[in-house]
Formats: structure tokens, C-alpha cells, sequence
């Protein structure tokens, strides 16, 4: 598949060259919602945020749909959820109050959001979410998601795994944030990934709830305990970057004593691979602005919308991270 | 209805009630004695020079934002912004740090001054309850230190400000040589100057503090002050520590951490006594539970339940029998 | 002789005594009133459904909390047993309509009668009881989710949801069992003898106790009444939001605690009204829905807003009350 | 007054003892109390009286021996314990209050008869407001009202007259007197001989713990009850004499302390003081006449509408600290909300106020502390293990002491002192005020508030009696008599002198 061959750079970065192929299920069209057709130039979005904008990701995020709004002349309302989750279902709703005729959902939870989705529902508005599935009915609730597949992500990290320790090591797995589903996804994909090597074991699993300082104190703690440590898969570049300051401070080489393996493709993260410290790193595209405003277009045009759409994840590892170093968030 | 009360025969009772007593003032020190026990008998690798650093350097920054809530804690109050003070510190360094680190963390500590000073004003002239007048700061204190950063966070490259958090001084870690020290200062600050006899007697009772002459408000407001400094200098150690501001998680949750590290040290939230001592044996005696969960690779279910085990195993002990 | 004195000072309390219930709902009137004015969709039928309905689940918890509050205790677990509510009534929702409810209500109900247990029986602070079982309750809400792993869904065509998404004229569900509960909780704290004794306890806890008042009693109960209030509003939630979400509540315990000091509810205990609560949840909601009017403001600047929104409400407050 | 004693006993106690951390408070105590009867419990302060209470009412528990109670008692505590931030009629009826049909508590009812009750005390301050704005000595006449009201068996009152003023004492006389024709037992512990001579019928001596005497009152000489109490000789004591407290002392010309004109509304209109160095001026009033409120305008703890407070001719801010600092020290009426820390140590106690003096540069010196710690606690006879014992568990009367050497550390120019001796033991006070006049000699402006007519009139050069907020009057030299005074306090009183005459 597409997944195996990382896509080469553009000018644009990967989202441009997003790969639609993923579709699942009958698609989506307008006529079968019976929804009205929208010009998307003049058009009020609406963009619903979940988190604040402090870290690269939601910077990149929120980014790209303001700049593909201002390309398309859509006029956008955004919120911001704060972490909050009945605080992004009041926000959709007030997004609809103030006049949204289209919306693009990043979503807090994958669970949740169903009264929000119902008042969209309602007043006839059609939701693209971004970035996170949600388990509501595609095409009746949402229009149609689009966005990196976490357990695919994680796979490929494990592909990375192997490929760097040559298949043997003792591992320690860095935790998303605890009853986060992404958490979820990419540990499953990792263990899966790695599932067929006999060699490479996990020798601890903690959380370090996305957080950097929190990545650092526990890959700290592991080391002393596990000094024979020989690879860490992080669950996002943060706690990667962490874990990269807490081994230097151990005595060990990170990049070579112990392979890094992480999943953003943050500059931070690319950097450190640049400067051979860090092993691979699998990309989770936020540039989802393209792809959304052309869903919804093709959607207005009366096209059928696949019910999931999933983004090109770049990859990035000590062969080509120099080179693709711009493309990082 | 007539009714009798006969009283326990009275054997044992006053060695028992000694021994409750003796538990009582030293528990968290027992606690720390058994853990490290524990770990000594049932963690690999737990006795080496670098774990044993380790966890002081982690302990470090909880330990000085401690200190403070302690004091604070003294006058039967409550400080929960000092985590949204350390991020604050951290948004701070980044702007700065292009005059010199001296300049960077001055400036940090200022910031700290200034917030803790707020606080102590709108409790000790405004009068407002210090649970809700260190809320508002809690909450907008780290959105102004976001938007101070813009919301990013900002990699550091500056080679002596980094030292801060990597060097060492005859092999002690800078940071927990200035966490040793400031609980020096601070211990002396309770227990031998007339500003720490003052501290205890307004959080014992205040109207008599205040009909006795004592400079209520000027304690009160030092006090907070204090301890936004000390977050502030928290702060600047994580940071340098982390080699990155990052406010959005710098300080997350350390209201509570230290709050529990002074309770579980014996410092009673009722006000009117401070242990120093215990406070940092409570900061210790967290930072080893934090670290034998992590090294057992406990999942963070259990985790949190062990913890809370333990928080109220060790209150249990420590607290003031009526 | 005192009869001059006597007379003259009734008329000045009363009055002074309005304004002090009054501050808050004046407050929240001239909030009301201006956000009408500026933002044209504010008074909007559906935005002003949305916000009561909004406020209804915090509206539950705080009820709750300002009686633990009154009796000068504080409940810091309310967002995680809020949170395992949830994950408990769409567990239990396979099982039918009575489970779906009843099994967060006994669970969360247990939670708060072991904090009132070890908070009445031993002595504990409340704030670190408390904080504990906040750890707790997240742990074994994770327990229950293999580490958060599963979230269980509610049939859409179950009673349960109705029960979080049916409306009266377009008005919620909860937002009737919230005003029930506010007026039951009212009746309860002035018109019974447990209301008294809630009074007693925090007003004067040694002097309870030689009054005859049942201390411990009470306190077991004000916590069981809050654990079981955080556990039917996260029921509700989990109506509302179709499934036991693992994410919601964290920092939820400061919000109820703010609404209910802003509500005029003393933190020392001993005074406080469950109307001035459901007035202190008026005045965080309408805040939040014009930070969201708004509409531009970066997401950094909306905390800085809140808190500083928090800081004018309790300031005018403490002012008023003078 | 007592028509027959039926000789069965409503509580027994035999053999209690009970220890507090290394102090023994009370030790294999035997104690009686007969039907009917009206028991005086006396002692020194710190001797046990509160404990032995306590132990009877199951507040605590005794380390060993056997209380049998046969009937319901119903206590007034030393300190007011009732809970300030209740209106006063729910603080009334607390735990038994008056339900309408649905079960509720029916509050106008519950008002109506809390004014009703309340009336019968000479009270007629708001039932719905809290109990916090009421005059501490109201306060007590509620709990008095509360304990009354309550049907008991056995009334147990702890020094229940301490912050009561002649007039009031008298109400609360009748109402025991009231108790005691309808068959009720009544425990009394008061400190003041002329109390317990009027109304009791035994008299039970406690003295370091100890049962020491239990018997009939009326045919025990005064004297021989204090030896008892004090443990020392009739004859050692008849040879010191009663105090010479109220000597004339020699006061300068010009005052030091000169307050004019203090206002804060409502409570004081407009009172002017001014005390020469040396002299010890009285101030006299029924309950809230605002003798409190004018030594706190006087030290700056009350925020005042109008008035100045010169000391020494010169001006001193309105702050407590600058008041401190000018030589001004006022000892607070209620000493437990506004005098002990109660964690803290006796020692840290005393040297509170006098902390900067003890110290260089902010840093404090222990030897200096435990110099003056160790002055004070002979000097006031001050009852403890050792100057690191919580104050708190020191009994009433210490803690008072306590206090008073709190103040007289920062040697101050000018000592209020709202009601020193209330709660203090007979050999305590003679003390205090011994004290008073001592330090009044050395030149010491004293201002003296005192609930107790007879100490004024001994103790003060000068009264100035005040009425409703304001001075009704001053009084020197020959107009210090009782009936002078009564007559200047409230006209409606004057029928007082009766009760006067009859000691
Ligand atoms: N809770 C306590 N802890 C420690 N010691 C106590 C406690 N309560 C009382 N004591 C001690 O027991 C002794 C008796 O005290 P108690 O209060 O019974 O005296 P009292 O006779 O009532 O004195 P007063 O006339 O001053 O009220 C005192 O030495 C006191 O210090
Ligand atoms: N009607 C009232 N309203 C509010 N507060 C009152 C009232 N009466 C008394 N107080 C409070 O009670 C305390 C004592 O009252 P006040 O000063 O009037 O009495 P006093 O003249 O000093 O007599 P005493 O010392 O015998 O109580 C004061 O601190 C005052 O604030
Ligand atoms: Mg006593
Ligand atoms: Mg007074």
C-alpha cells in the first residue's frame, strides 16, 4: 500500500498528496442526506477545536484550516473546547447558533459528542471531523472522517522498531495520557507490530500523559531500573524528547545505546534525528485544512464522501529526516 | 434510666498512648524508612548512586514549591497557584535569556514575587478566603503565561542557564543543593526568627495575632510572597532541568503534590504549626512512592489507588488525635 | 438599658444582610442583563436552554458540595467520582434503566461514606481524604476501562438516554432534577434538624458536640450526599453524551468549588445557601457562554478571562459584604 | 432556701481518675450529688472542676472508676459553647425544634417561642439574628435559657456568672432558685464565695485533682473553704490578709492616655477617657454599653467614625500594631477566640507581643524568651508541666494568667484590661489585682473593665460609667459607692442596692 512508500516533499508538505484510497463502506452523498448545497466561497465554516493551541500539533492544526479558509474565501468561526468536553458540544452548538452552515470537528473524545452531532443534525449542517474517529453513525451523524489511522501508526512505528534494533532489544513503552483512545490505538498497533518479533520484548509500560517534563521523570526512573533498557517507543514526540534528556543525563547515547522511536514528527523530534540522537519518527499529519475544504466542496457538488478518509502520515528516519526536516510541524 | 460507665482498666494504656504519640511525630519518617526498605529488598537496582540522585533531583522542584505551601499552610491558608506561578516562570526565562540567565531568572523570580504578593494582598487586605483568591490565578495564571509564550513551547539552547539543571556541585545536583538550602532557610525562617513565630501564632488564631500587635497583614502577604518565589525558582530548576519552557505543562497538578507532601509530612491544614523536616520527608516519601510504582511497571490504575492508599495510610498516623 | 442598641441593630443587619444574599444574583442580573445587551444571541431560546442545561450537571455536584462545605469540610473527589459515575451508569445500562442509574448512586454513594467515614471517625483533613479518594476513584474508573481502553456505549433507544436528552419545551431533563434537588436541598438545610446540625457543625465543631449535635453523624452523611450528587450527574452525563466517557471531570471539583463560594457559602463553614450555589453556577456558565460569544478570543486569553472574571466576582463580593 | 434533702443520689461518681499527657487531672475522686440539692464545685483554678464535668457528661472518658448517672443533665460549659454563626433562636433549640404538620421545622414558631423564653432572662435582642452579635454576657444567658429549657434531671453550670454583670447575675440567681423549688439538682462552679453562700447547700473541694472536702456549705467559715481550697493554713492566710487592692495611688498631672470624642456606630457615641500614668480608671456599664468597644477604639481594633486616641500628647494611628508599638496593650475579654493560640507553647504564648523586642535583626533569641517566660510563670503562679505545654491544655483561669503575662512582658505605659479576673481562682485574683495595683505604682496607666462591681469600686482611682455608648458619668473619691454607681449606670436598675445590702 501507499503506507509502505513515504511520500516525497512538497512544496505543500504530504497533506497535498493525501491519499483517499481508505474508504470504508457505501460513501456518502448529498442527496441521500437531503442536505442543501453550500457555495463554500462566502461561506460561514465553523472549526471546533478541542485543545489548546500549546503544543505543535494544534498549532499546525488549527493553522492549516484558517489558511485553506482564507484560500477558499470561507468566512470561519472558531471555538475552542479547552480540554473540556461539554464545553466542545456547547461550543458546536453555538458555532450552528452563530450561523455555521458547514462545520469541521476536531474532536476531544471519540465518545461524547453525540448531542452535538444531533443538533447539526437538526438544523441540516454537515460535520467533517478531523484527526480523532468518533463512534457515532457516519453519514446520518457526521458527514465523514478524516485523519491518521493511530493503530496503523503504531504499526509502523514497531516496522521502524525492528528495523533499527535489528529485531532484538528490551523495550519500554512511553504511555499516551490514560483512557485517551490515541493512547489506546498506538500501544495496540506497537504490540501488534511487534507481535511476530521474538526477540524484542517490552520490559515496562508507563504513562507519561503526552507531557515532556512527565516522559522525562519516568524514562529517569527506568533506566535505573532497567539500565539494560536497549529501546524506548514514545507515544508522541514530547515524551520522545523527554526521554532523549533523561538518557543523556544516565550516561547512555540515545539514538544509539537506546533507539527512540516516536509518533508527531514535531521539529523537535526530526531535529534530534537530524543530529543522530533519535531513531524514527512516523508522522501524524495535522494539515487537514485541503483535504476538509475538499471534502465539504465535493460534498456541496452532490459527490459521494467515503466514510473515512485517511491523511498520508509521513515517516521520517535518519536517512531522510535531514532532508524532509521542513516538512516538520 | 440509669446508666454506668465504667472505665477500661487502665494497663498498658499510657505506654500505648506514648507509643501512638512517638508514631504520630515521626510516621512519615518511619514511612520513608519502610519504603526504602522495600525497594532495597525488591527493586532491581535500587541501591546505586544514580538512583538515589535521581529521585532527589525529581524531588527537587516539589520540594521547594513545599516549602512554601507549608509556610502558607502555617497561617491556615492555602496556596493553589503555584503551579500556574512556575509556568509563569517558564514563559519568563525564554524572554529574557537573550540578556544573560542571571537577567532571565531575576526576571522569573520577580514575576514570582509579584504573584505571590497579589495573593497574599487579596487574602490578608481584601479578606478573601485563600482557596478562592489563589483560584483566579490558578486558572487565568497559566493562560497569561501561554500567552506570554505564545502558546509554544520554546527550546533552550543556553549553556549555563542548562547547567542549572544538568550540573553538579562535588557530585550533588545543582537543584538539590538549592532544594537543601532553601529548607535550611526556611527551617531557620520558622523556627528562630520572630517572621516565623509570627506565621504560626496569625494561623493559630488570628484575631489574637492581630489584637496582640502582630503586623498580620505584613506576614500574611510575606508569606504568599515567599511562596511565589519559591514556585518561581521551581519553576526555573524544571525548565532548565526540561531544557524547554513549556508552559502549558510546566507545574501541572504541583498545588496538589505539594499540598499532599506537607499534609502526609505532618503539617496539619488547620494552620498554626509548620515541620519542616516533615515536609521534606513527605516530599521524599511521595517522590519514592511515584518511583516504586514506575519501577514495579505498575499500570496507572493501580497506581493511583496505591497512592491514595498510602496518602491516607500516612495522614492516618500523622493526624491530631482529639 | 440594651434595649436601644437591640432595636436599632436588627434594621442595619437586615439590611446588610440583603445585600450579602443579594450579591451574587446581583452580580449575575447586571451579568445577564449586559450579555443580553452586547451579544444578540445571547438570550437566544437555545442558547439559554444550552446553558441551563450545562449548568444542570455542575448545578448537581455543587449542591452537594455546599453542604460538605457548610459543615467546613471540602470534597476534592467529586470530578473523578463524577467521571466514574459515568463510566458505571453506561456499564450498567446494559442491564436496564434501574441499574443504569442505581449502580453509580451506590458505588459513588460508598466513595463519599468512606471519606466521611475517615474524615469523622479519625480525624483526617478533609482536603487530603478527599484528594485520595480522587486518585482513587480515577483508578478504579480505569480499572473498569482496562486502562481507558473501552468506553461502553448507551443504546440510543434506551430509557437511560431519555433520561439525559429528553425535554420538557425544549428544556433538558436534568435541568428539572437539578431544580428539584436545589429546592429539595434548600428544605432540607433550613427546614430539618440535619440541616441544623449541618449548620452546627461547621459553625462550631467543639461546641456541636457539646450541644449534642451527632457530629460524625453528619459529616458521614454531608460526604455520602456529595459522592452520591457527583454520581447521578455523571449518570446524567452519561445519558446525555450516549456512552461513560473516561475524559470529563478532571479540575471539575474547583469549578463546583468556586460556585459554591461565589454562591456566598463560607469555606470555614457554618454559613452558607443552596440558592446562592445555583446562583454562583449561573454566573460561571454565563461567563463562559460570552467568553464563547465572543468568538475571537484566543484560546490562551479565555483561562486569563475566566480568572479574571472569577477575581471581579469575588472581590465585589468580599466588598459587599462588608 | 433548701426545704428537704432526699438523700438519692442522681450521679455517683467513685474512684475517677483521668490524666492528660503527663497532667493528672483528676485522681480517684469520689463525688455525690443528691437529689434536689444545689452542689457547689470549687477549687483553684486548673484543679479539675471542668474536667470532673466533662467526665460526668461522657465528654470524657476516665482512665478508671465508675459514674453512675440516673437522670438527664443538662450542662452550661466554662466557655459559651454555642455556635456564633446561628441565629439565636436555632441556637436555642437546637436538636429539639418545633415541627409543623410535614414534619419541617417550623421557624416562625421556633422564633416566637425563642423570644418568648428568652424575654423571661431579661433578653431582648433579635431571635434571628446570629448569635455572634449578642454581648458575651447574653450569650451566656442563652446557653443558660437553652440548658434550662431543656427538662433535665441535673443542671451543671461551669462558672456560668464569669461574664455576667450584678444585674444579670441576679436573673441567673433566680432562675437557679426557680430550678431548684422544682426538684431539679444543680451542679454550681463559680469563684465568687458570695454566690455560693446565697444559693448552695454543699460545698465539694477540689484541690490539685483531688477530692478534698465534701460537705455542707453553710456551716464551713469563708476562710476554712479557701484554706481547703488553697491548701494552706486558715492562719497563713488570715496573717496575708485580704488585698489591699484599691490603695490610692499617686498619679501624675498629665494623662498619658487621653481619648476623645470615640464614635463607632452604633455601638459607642462619642466616649473620652484619659488616665493619668499611675492611676487605674474603672469602666462601669451594663452588658453592651460598649466598655468593650471603647478599649478596642482605644487600641485601634475597632474601626471608629470619628475620635482621636493621644498618648503622651502625641497622636497614635488607628492600627493595633501602632497602638503596640505607643505603649498601648489590652488584654481581650474573650480569651479564647481573641487571646490563646492554642497550639502554640505557654512559653511562645507570653512572648508573642514582646517577639521583636526579643529579638536582633528579626532573629530570636530562645535564652531571653525562657528568662522572662520563667519570671512570669512565678511571678503569676502559673499553673504548668512546663513552659512548653500547649496552652491549651492549660485550665481557664491559667490561660488567663498566661495572657496577662503576654502583656505585661512588652512593659507597656497604658494596659487595658477587659475583665482580668473573670475565671480566675480567689488566690489568683487577690494576685491580679495585687498586680494591678503594683504595676500601677510603678506608674502604669491601668484601664480596668470588670463585670464585678465590688472590684471596680475597690480597684479603680476613678469610674467612668458608661450608658448606652455613651459617658453617663464619672466618679471619684466619695461617689465610689455602690449606690452612686448604680444610680449613674441605668435609673431602672437602683433597685439592685437591695440585693447589695444583703452582702
Ligand atoms: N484537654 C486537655 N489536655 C491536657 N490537659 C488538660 C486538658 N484539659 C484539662 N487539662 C488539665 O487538667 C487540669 C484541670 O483542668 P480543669 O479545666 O478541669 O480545671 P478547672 O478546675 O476547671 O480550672 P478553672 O477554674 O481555671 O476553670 C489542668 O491542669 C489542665 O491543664
Ligand atoms: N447588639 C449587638 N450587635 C452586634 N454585636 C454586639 C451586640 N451586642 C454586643 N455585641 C458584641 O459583643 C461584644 C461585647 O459587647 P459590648 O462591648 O457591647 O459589651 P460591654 O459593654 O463590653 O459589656 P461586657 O464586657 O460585659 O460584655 C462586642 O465585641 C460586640 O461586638
Ligand atoms: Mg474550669
Ligand atoms: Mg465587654
Amino acid at each position: 500500500t501507499s503506507r509502505e512508500t513515504p511520500t516525497t516533499a512538497t512544496s505543500e508538505g504530504p497533506a497535498a498528496s493525501a491519499a483517499q484510497n481508505q474508504s470504508a463502506g457505501p460513501g456518502c452523498a448529498r442527496s441521500k442526506t437531503g442536505y442543501p448545497q453550500i457555495d463554500l466561497k462566502g461561506a460561514v465554516v465553523g472549526f471546533s477545536q478541542s485543545e489548546k493551541e500549546a503544543n505543535p500539533f494544534r498549532t499546525a492544526e488549527t493553522q492549516s484550516i484558517r489558511d485553506e479558509a482564507a484560500k477558499r474565501g470561507a468566512e470561519l468561526l472558531y471555538t475552542n473546547a479547552q480540554s473540556d468536553l461539554n464545553k466542545q458540544i456547547s461550543d458546536i452548538k453555538s458555532l450552528i447558533d452563530r450561523g455555521a452552515k458547514l462545520l469541521i470537528v476536531a474532536p476531544l473524545n471519540s465518545d461524547g459528542l453525540q448531542p452535538a452531532f444531533d443538533a447539526a443534525k437538526a438544523k441540516q449542517v454537515p460535520v467533517v471531523t478531523i484527526d480523532r474517529k468518533v463512534s457515532s453513525q457516519p453519514c446520518t451523524d457526521y458527514l465523514t472522517f478524516i485523519g491518521s489511522d493511530f493503530v496503523e501508526q503504531g504499526k509502523r512505528a514497531a516496522q521502524q522498531m525492528i528495523k533499527a534494533t535489528g529485531g532484538t532489544g528490551k523495550i519500554a513503552i512511553l504511555l499516551g495520557a490514560s483512557g485517551n483512545n490515541v493512547t489506546v490505538d498506538r500501544t495496540k498497533g506497537f504490540k501488534d507490530g511487534i507481535a511476530g518479533t521474538p526477540g524484542l520484548t517490552v520490559v515496562a509500560e508507563q504513562t507519561g500523559e503526552f507531557d515532556r517534563s512527565k516522559g522525562q521523570a519516568v524514562m529517569e526512573q527506568l533506566i535505573q531500573s532497567n539500565p539494560d533498557i536497549t529501546a524506548v517507543y514514545a507515544e508522541n514526540d514530547e515524551m520522545g524528547v523527554g526521554a532523549v534528556t533523561a538518557l543523556k543525563a544516565a550516561g547512555k547515547q540515545p539514538g544509539k545505546d537506546v533507539k527512540i522511536v516516536s509518533v508527531d514528527g514535531t521539529r523537535n523530534a526530526v531535529q534530534l534525528l537530524v543530529d543522530g540522537s533519535y531513531t524514527g519518527v512516523v508522522e501524524s499529519n495535522p494539515r487537514f485544512g485541503p483535504l476538509a475544504f475538499d471534502t465539504l466542496e465535493k460534498f456541496g457538488k452532490g459527490d459521494e464522501i467515503p466514510n473515512t478518509i485517511v491523511i498520508s502520515d509521513d515517516e521520517y528516519d535518519s536517512t531522510n529526516a535531514a532532508q524532509k526536516l521542513a516538512n516538520a510541524y | 434510666m440509669t446508666q454506668t460507665t465504667q472505665a477500661p482498666t487502665k494497663t498498658a494504656v499510657g505506654s500505648a498512648a506514648a507509643r501512638t504519640r512517638w508514631l504520630q511525630d515521626n510516621g512519615v519518617y518511619v514511612a520513608v524508612g519502610v519504603l526504602l526498605l522495600f525497594n532495597a529488598l525488591f527493586t532491581a537496582n535500587f541501591l546505586t548512586l544514580g538512583n538515589f540522585t535521581t529521585q532527589l533531583v525529581q524531588a527537587a522542584p516539589v520540594l521547594i514549591v513545599a516549602l512554601g505551601m507549608a509556610l502558607v499552610i502555617g497561617t491556615e491558608g492555602v496556596d493553589l497557584s503555584v503551579g500556574a506561578v512556575m509556568a509563569l516562570a517558564a514563559a519568563i526565562i525564554p524572554l529574557y535569556l537573550g540578556a544573560g540567565p542571571l537577567v532571565a531568572i531575576t526576571m522569573a523570580l520577580v514575576v514570582g514575587l509579584l504573584a505571590g504578593a497579589f495573593n497574599g494582598f487579596l487574602v490578608a487586605r481584601v479578606g478573601i478566603q485563600p482557596i478562592v483568591a489563589t483560584l483566579a490565578l490558578l486558572v487565568g495564571g497559566r493562560g497569561l503565561a501561554l500567552v506570554i509564550a505564545d502558546g509554544q513551547l520554546v527550546q533552550l539552547h543556553d549553556e549555563t542557564f542548562l547547567a542549572l539543571g544538568t550540573g553538579d556541585v562535588a557530585g550533588i545536583p545543582v537543584s538539590v543543593l538549592i532544594a537543601g538550602l532553601l529548607a535550611l532557610v526556611i527551617a531557620g525562617l520558622t523556627n528562630r526568627t520572630t517572621f516565623g513565630r509570627q506565621l504560626v501564632a496569625i494561623g493559630g488564631n488570628r484575631k489574637a495575632a492581630t489584637l496582640a500587635g502582630l503586623p498580620v497583614n505584613r506576614v500574611l502577604i510575606g508569606v504568599y510572597a515567599i511562596t511565589g518565589v519559591l514556585a518561581a525558582i521551581a519553576g526555573v530548576l524544571a525548565t532548565s532541568r526540561l531544557a524547554a519552557s513549556d508552559p502549558a505543562d510546566m507545574g501541572l497538578l504541583m498545588e496538589l503534590s505539594a499540598i499532599t507532601a506537607v499534609v502526609v509530612g505532618g503539617t496539619p491544614l488547620t494552620g498554626g504549626k509548620v515541620r519542616v523536616l516533615g515536609t521534606v520527608f513527605g516530599v521524599i516519601l511521595m517522590q519514592l512512592v511515584r518511583a516504586t510504582l514506575i519501577k514495579h511497571n505498575l499500570p496507572d490504575s493501580i497506581a493511583q489507588m496505591i497512592q491514595a492508599a498510602i496518602i491516607i495510610a500516612a495522614v492516618y498516623v500523622a493526624r491530631e488525635r482529639r | 438599658m440594651t434595649a436601644t442598641l437591640t432595636k436599632a441593630t436588627p434594621t442595619m443587619a437586615a439590611r446588610t444582610k440583603v445585600l450579602q444574599r443579594q450579591g451574587a444574583a446581583v452580580a449575575l442580573v447586571l451579568m445577564v442583563a449586559v450579555s443580553w445587551l452586547v451579544f444578540p444571541r445571547f438570550g437566544s431560546l437555545d442558547n439559554l436552554r444550552d446553558l441551563a442545561l450545562q449548568g444542570s450537571f455542575l448545578a448537581v455536584i455543587a449542591i452537594g458540595m455546599t453542604f460538605v462545605i457548610i459543615t467546613g469540610g471540602i470534597d476534592l473527589s467529586v470530578g473523578s467520582v463524577y467521571a466514574l459515575g459515568g463510566v458505571l451508569a453506561a456499564w450498567g445500562s446494559q442491564y436496564g434503566f434501574l441499574v443504569a442509574l442505581a449502580l453509580p448512586l451506590v458505588v459513588c454513594g460508598l466513595i463519599g461514606l468512606i471519606n466521611g467515614l475517615l474524615i469523622a471517625r479519625t480525624n483526617m483533613a478533609p482536603f487530603i481524604v478527599t484528594l485520595a479518594s480522587l486518585l482513587f476513584a480515577r483508578g478504579l474508573l480505569l480499572v473498569i476501562t482496562d486502562e481507558g481502553a473501552n468506553t461502553y456505549q448507551i443504546p440510543a433507544d434506551s430509557a437511560f438516554v431519555e433520561l439525559g436528552r429528553g425535554t420538557v419545551f425544549g428544556f433538558g431533563y436534568p435541568i428539572f432534577v437539578a431544580a428539584v434537588l436545589a429546592v429539595l436541598g434548600g428544605m432540607v438545610l433550613n427546614r430539618t434538624n440535619f440541616g441544623q446540625n449541618v449548620f452546627a457543625t461547621g459553625g462550631a465543631e467543639q461546641s456541636a458536640v457539646l450541644l449534642g449535635v451527632p457530629v460524625a453523624k453528619t459529616k458521614v452523611l454531608v460526604y455520602t450526599m456529595s459522592g452520591t450528587l457527583a454520581g447521578l450527574a455523571g449518570a446524567l452525563t452519561a445519558a446525555y453524551l450516549q456512552s461513560g466517557v473516561t475524559v470529563i471531570g478532571v479540575g471539575l471539583e474547583l469549578d463546583a468549588i468556586a460556585v459554591v463560594v461565589i454562591g456566598g457559602t463560607l469555606l470555614t463553614g457554618g454559613m452558607g445557601t443552596v440558592l446562592g450555589t445555583v446562583i454562583g453556577v449561573g454566573l460561571i456558565k454565563v461567563i463562559q457562554n460570552v467568553i464563547n460569544q465572543i468568538g475571537t478570543l484566543d484560546s490562551n486569553y479565555q483561562s486569563v478571562v475566566s480568572g479574571v472574571f472569577l477575581l471581579i466576582v469575588v472581590v465585589l463580593q468580599r466588598i459587599l459584604r462588608r | 432556701m433548701p426545704t428537704e434533702i432526699p438523700s438519692s443520689p442522681v450521679i455517683e461518681v467513685a474512684g475517677v481518675t483521668k490524666t492528660f499527657a503527663g497532667v493528672q487531672a483528676l485522681r480517684d475522686v469520689d463525688f455525690t450529688l443528691q437529689r434536689g440539692e444545689i452542689h457547689a464545685l470549687v477549687g483553684e483554678n486548673g484543679a479539675g472542676k471542668s474536667t470532673l464535668i466533662k467526665v460526668l457528661t461522657g465528654i470524657h472518658t476516665p482512665d478508671a472508676g465508675r459514674i453512675t448517672r440516673d437522670g438527664h443533665i443538662s450542662t452550661i460549659y466554662q466557655e459559651v459553647n454555642l455556635v456564633p454563626l446561628m441565629s439565636v433562636s436555632a441556637n436555642l433549640f437546637l436538636g429539639r425544634e418545633p415541627r409543623n404538620r410535614f414534619g419541617l421545622i417550623d421557624r416562625a414558631r421556633r422564633d416566637a417561642d425563642a423570644a418568648e423564653l428568652l424575654r423571661g432572662y431579661g433578653i431582648t435582642a433579635d431571635v434571628s439574628s446570629p448569635l455572634g452579635t449578642l454581648a458575651v454576657g447574653e450569650q451566656q444567658m442563652v446557653a443558660l435559657a437553652r440548658a434550662v429549657a431543656a427538662e433535665a434531671d441535673v443542671v451543671i453550670m461551669d462558672e456560668p456568672t464569669s461574664s455576667l454583670e450584678p444585674r444579670e447575675v441576679e436573673t441567673l440567681l433566680g432562675v437557679v432558685q426557680k430550678l431548684h423549688e422544682e426538684g431539679i439538682a444543680i451542679i454550681y462552679v463559680s469563684h465568687r464565695m458570695d454566690e455560693l453562700y446565697r444559693i448552695c447547700d454543699t460545698v465539694t473541694v477540689l484541690r490539685d485533682g483531688v477530692n478534698v472536702h465534701s460537705g455542707p456549705l453553710k456551716e464551713l467559715p469563708r476562710i476554712e473553704l479557701v484554706s481547703l481550697m488553697l491548701g494552706r493554713s486558715v492562719k497563713e492566710i488570715e496573717n496575708h490578709g485580704t488585698t489591699a487592692f484599691g490603695e490610692d495611688h499617686h498619679a501624675d498631672a498629665e494623662p498619658v492616655l487621653e481619648a476623645t470624642g470615640l464614635t463607632s456606630k452604633p455601638r459607642i457615641n462619642g466616649v473620652s477617657v484619659a488616665i493619668r500614668p499611675g492611676e487605674v480608671v474603672g469602666l462601669a456599664g451594663l452588658l453592651g454599653s460598649g466598655r468593650t468597644e471603647t478599649a478596642k477604639a482605644i487600641i485601634g481594633a475597632l474601626p471608629i467614625d470619628g475620635g482621636t486616641v493621644l498618648v503622651a500628647g502625641t497622636p497614635v494611628p488607628r492600627t493595633v500594631k501602632a497602638a503596640t508599638r505607643a505603649g498601648i496593650s489590652m488584654l481581650a475579654e474573650d480569651r479564647k477566640t481573641e487571646g490563646i493560640i492554642p497550639n502554640l507553647s505557654v512559653r511562645e504564648n507570653i512572648v508573642l507581643a514582646a517577639l521583636p523586642r526579643l529579638s536582633r535583626f528579626g532573629v530570636t533569641s530562645r535564652s531571653k524568651q525562657d528568662r522572662i517566660v520563667d519570671t512570669f510563670i512565678k511571678r503569676l503562679r502559673i499553673k504548668v508541666s512546663s513552659p512548653e505545654q500547649k496552652v491549651a491544655e492549660l485550665s481557664g483561669g491559667n490561660q488567663q494568667k498566661v495572657l496577662l503575662a503576654r502583656w505585661l512582658c512588652t512593659e507597656p505605659r497604658i494596659l487595658l484590661l477587659d475583665e482580668p479576673t473573670r475565671g480566675i481562682d480567689v488566690g489568683a485574683k487577690a494576685e491580679v489585682q495585687a498586680l494591678i495595683d503594683e504595676l500601677a505604682r510603678e506608674g502604669l496607666a491601668v484601664l480596668l473593665i470588670s463585670s464585678e462591681l465590688d472590684e471596680l469600686l475597690d480597684g479603680a482611682d476613678r469610674l467612668v460609667v458608661l450608658r448606652d455608648g455613651s459617658v453617663a458619668g464619672e466618679l471619684e473619691g466619695d461617689q465610689l459607692t455602690r449606690e452612686h454607681v448604680l444610680k449613674a449606670i441605668a435609673a431602672e436598675v437602683t433597685d439592685d442596692s437591695d440585693h447589695a445590702s444583703t452582702h
